[in-house]
């Protein structure tokens, strides 16, 4: 296999996709909002309990699509919960970043080697979009998603 | 679009040797090219004549008395005639050409329909129709209160025809319909379907984007009111389609785009039309594009077009056959005499690892909805991948697939 | 498009080298190609790109992943930006493509004006219009009861800004004018009339397909609404043209063409749109086009543009000078800072007599109304003769025509 | 000048362009219909009168067009004049045959000999237009234009 597909699909993000953690819906979330990619007709739900001080004090998704998009949905949850608003749009531009193939050294250390798995999408411009659904869809829900 | 029990031979690998992009490699490995149901991709000839034609002959076209005015009027009028030769039009005037298959319809839609239509009145369509030959629909529904009835296709694909039949009603003012499946490849039986509507007298317009690159199309036969066809498709050049339609229809409807070439006197309180096809060819056409799609035109007909069938439909049975030793894997889309293209899903793995996957192998397939979304839902599914074949696929093409399917689905599951 | 002071040099014999159509001869004589307004010859490199991209990365554009349909998407982008920066819009996604410049004008009035229009709403245009913008507003007449208020030239072709103002009124929904006429030569001062349509609210069209042949337009610094250009005049490819829209009225407008591609989501009973600029762009787009396009504007682009424009406009005035020896000559069309344009009309010579005579000395011209009606009416003539110039044409080229003009005159006088 | 100009503009044209038979408005004709040629713009009316046995006793035309429209319409009317219906229809079509360059050996030995001025039109198939304005102007007041 080469090595931009083997980059793509590592055990890792395979695992993610076929496990994904916080998956479901959310009864009583504060904040809620759907993404679509029209390319493909995948959909995905993003669930929040914003706290009072607008950390991320849950978060969960549901939905269907392909196994970049699931394990990106997967590992954004994981990682989001518990940070502030600031603290998640740094992680995100951060990612966002990092699929484009961009400079992607603000991000934390840690946070860098968690994503780094996702690193390879960027030899994938046509999957790019898989791998942000989620993280636009989180944004949209902060944004508008007050329930 | 069964072969015949007696064709004549068609070597599929003398056609690929006039695509010059069939012998590119992608990523290393020889591209293998399954989206031909997306765009197919053009011979040699039409390429070259494009470019000679613009590189001697060019000029704009019908308002010059000029030499080069002359040649390209010429030209641009003898593309005309011939699609109405590969459609068997009786008329040249009863061939307009668009953009592409899109605007082809859209034009129906604009300049047929839309005028007279009434709130309530009804169009019939099918739940496997392409966007392009639903959402025109929906602009009337929206903006004039149109009613879309809706006509299932069986599980396997295949049109509901009693179906079809009982959908049409006295306020039915359209059937529209595709000839061929882009995602199932389930091909309509075209004669049928017009006689039943016009025995209501309802007016049939066929969605011929697919079906008239693999089917050989006779619109008198048919008798069918309007046809649609769309350039690259056809092994032609994009930027242009044509529409045929009937020319009691054409010279009752009134015109869509305004500008140039499509008027016959304009003044500061009046402006009179021109003619069909004329006067629904507002400004400057697509002038090599249809010089191009003429060479495209007589480049498939220089082959048996039969014989082009059974190829096409050898493709599809040998790739049938090997992708049913996948027991993860679902082809949706299984009609008899369906035309050359295999949409699937596979159990775990998503249309778009897959296509990718495939696509790092060489293999170009399309993954998604297809423009048919309605179709979607009617299967379940959200996506499919598709391999769609042309004439100049070959057996190796199909396994290349097979083996990337198999790669895959080592590498996902 | 006056010339500044101090303009760096362009070599149009060398440009004219790129253009292999202008080595060729008609009736054993060299082309003398004068007719550019009507549609520009394209140069080496237009061709070659569009033939190279068609051979070795072609595929539909956006639903695919595979690798050939990335490489398509991309070019096609690319080349939306190349227009946008042509133009100098702000962003990318104010740049629509479309099948011409006629298309692009009834896209405005399709999507813009149409679907909020009430009879007695007024549209101010110019006498000088092209029937692409005159016809889609005649639409909006017959149709919803708009009310065409129409700005006369002067005498000498110069728009009369002081009468489009006062025309401008409370009921104006739009003021659709040309750029640059294709008969007059006459350029328009889009900035001033922006300005004044704005103080009253109105939005501005410029039909821009001859004015952004011969000027650098700059959309932003206009502050214009809408700017429509077409492929064939700006030395590019027949099958393509786009409209600029500012942002804010293109969300605002609704679906022209409905297809594939533009929509978001369909179903049985309800669609939804994609954001602009797709949702303009229903089907399969001029993909190759759109490549061909870019390669056109950026070569172009590649000359210093306001050498082009003093090049042109020394053939202008030695062509006016040199006509001033025939007093059996009218020019019409005069005004201060034209551009590269000479219409006329000769006393007892008929335009297409003038126009057949000059062919056969292989000057090619454009004789009729050239799509003009209403300007012919305002200066009482049913036809001209018009001379186009464009950057590959000479001194030389001016003195065939003369020579054209006086054989002609001993022939039919 | 090349030959096949010289053809087109041979004297006959010209002095029939510059002096045209038969020209100007006839009152009282019992048919009459317009001409136009959308590509030029050019206007033609042909005024008749048949008589009880459907000759055409008087033919006038007025305009203005091209030297080949303008000789064509004049040489119409000279030729038109005294004769039946049948015998107009036959000479259109020899006329019409002749222009483009088709086979017109079924025009009478006169009527060919007089309209061979107009054989050189055939050359020129962006002109046929022009020289057949008038006859399908002629044909229209025949059979549409009863005043
Ligand atoms: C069945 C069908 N109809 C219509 C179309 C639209 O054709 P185009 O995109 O060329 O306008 C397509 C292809 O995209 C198609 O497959
Ligand atoms: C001023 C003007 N506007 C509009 C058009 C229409 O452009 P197109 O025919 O390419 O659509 C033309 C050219 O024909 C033109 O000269």
């Amino acid at each position: 296999m080469d090595n931009a597909l083997r980059e793509l699909y590592q055990e890792v993000i395979l695992d993610h996709s076929r496990h994904p953690r916080h998956y479901g819906a959310m009864d009583g979330a504060s904040h809620k909002a759907e993404g679509y990619n029209p390319l493909c007709g995948d959909r995905v739900t993003v669930y929040l309990q914003l706290g009072a001080d607008g950390r991320v004090a849950d978060i969960r998704f549901e939905g269907k699509g392909c196994a970049i998009s699931q394990a990106s949905a997967s590992m954004m949850t994981d990682m989001l919960k518990g940070r502030s608003q600031a603290e998640a749009e740094k992680l995100m531009q951060g990612f966002l970043h990092l699929v484009k193939g961009e400079d992607a050294s603000d991000l934390s250390e840690d946070d860098r080697e968690t994503l780094e798995v996702m690193g390879g999408i960027s030899a994938f411009p046509m999957r790019v979009k898989c791998a942000t659904l989620a993280w636009h869809t989180f944004k949209n829900a902060v944004e508008e998603g007050a329930t | 679009m069964n072969a015949p029990a007696n064709i004549k031979i068609f070597d599929a690998e003398r056609a690929r040797a006039d695509f010059e992009i069939l012998s590119r490699q992608v990523y290393g490995k020889p591209l293998v090219y399954l989206d031909s149901g997306a765009s197919a991709q053009k011979p040699r000839i039409v390429l070259d004549t494009m470019r000679d034609f613009a590189a001697s002959e060019y000029a704009n076209v019908h308002r010059g008395v000029h030499f080069l005015s002359a040649a390209a009027t010429d030209r641009y009028e003898a593309a005309r005639r011939t699609v109405q030769k590969f459609l068997s039009a009786a008329r040249e005037d009863e061939i307009v050409f668009t953009k592409g298959g899109t605007e082809a319809i859209n034009l129906v839609s604009y300049s047929f329909l839309a005028p007279a239509l009434q709130p309530g009145d009804e169009i019939v369509l099918s739940v496997m129709e392409h966007h392009s030959n639903i959402v025109p629909w929906h602009f009337l529904r929206e903006r004039q209160g149109a009613v879309l009835r809706w006509v299932d296709v069986r599980d396997d694909g295949s049109l509901d025809i009693e179906a079809l039949d009982a959908a049409i009603g006295p306020k039915t003012k359209l059937v529209a319909i595709t000839h061929m499946s882009n995602v199932l490849g389930t091909v309509t039986p075209l004669k049928d379907i017009v006689a039943r509507a016009h025995a209501k007298g309802v007016p049939v317009l066929a969605d011929g984007c697919q079906g008239a690159v693999h089917a050989v199309v006779d619109v008198q036969a048919l008798d069918i009111d309007f046809y649609a066809i769309t350039g690259h498709k056809l092994y032609g050049p994009t930027g242009i389609g044509a529409l045929y339609a009937k020319r009691a229809h054409l010279k009752k409807m009134r015109p869509f785009n305004g500008g140039g070439e499509m008027i016959r006197e304009v003044s500061q309180d009046r402006v009179s039309y021109a003619d069909p096809p004329a006067r629904f060819e507002a400004g400057t056409p697509p002038i090599v594009e249809s010089v191009g799609l003429a060479a495209a035109l007589d480049y498939l007909s220089g082959f048996d077009r039969a014989a082009v069938a059974a190829h096409e439909h050898d493709l599809l049975a040998y790739a049938r056959e090997q992708v049913g030793q996948f027991n993860w894997l679902r082809v949706i889309g299984d009609a008899p005499g369906k035309g050359a293209i295999l949409s699937f899903e596979a159990e775990g793995m998503h249309a778009h690892d897959l296509a990718t996957i495939l696509d790092r192998e060489g293999v170009a397939v399309r993954a998604g909805h297809h423009c048919a979304q309605p179709l979607m839902e009617r299967f379940g599914v959200a996506s499919t991948t598709r391999a769609s074949f042309a004439m100049y696929n070959t057996r190796a093409d199909v396994d290349a697939l097979i083996a990337g399917l198999a790669k895959a689905r080592g590498i996902l599951m």
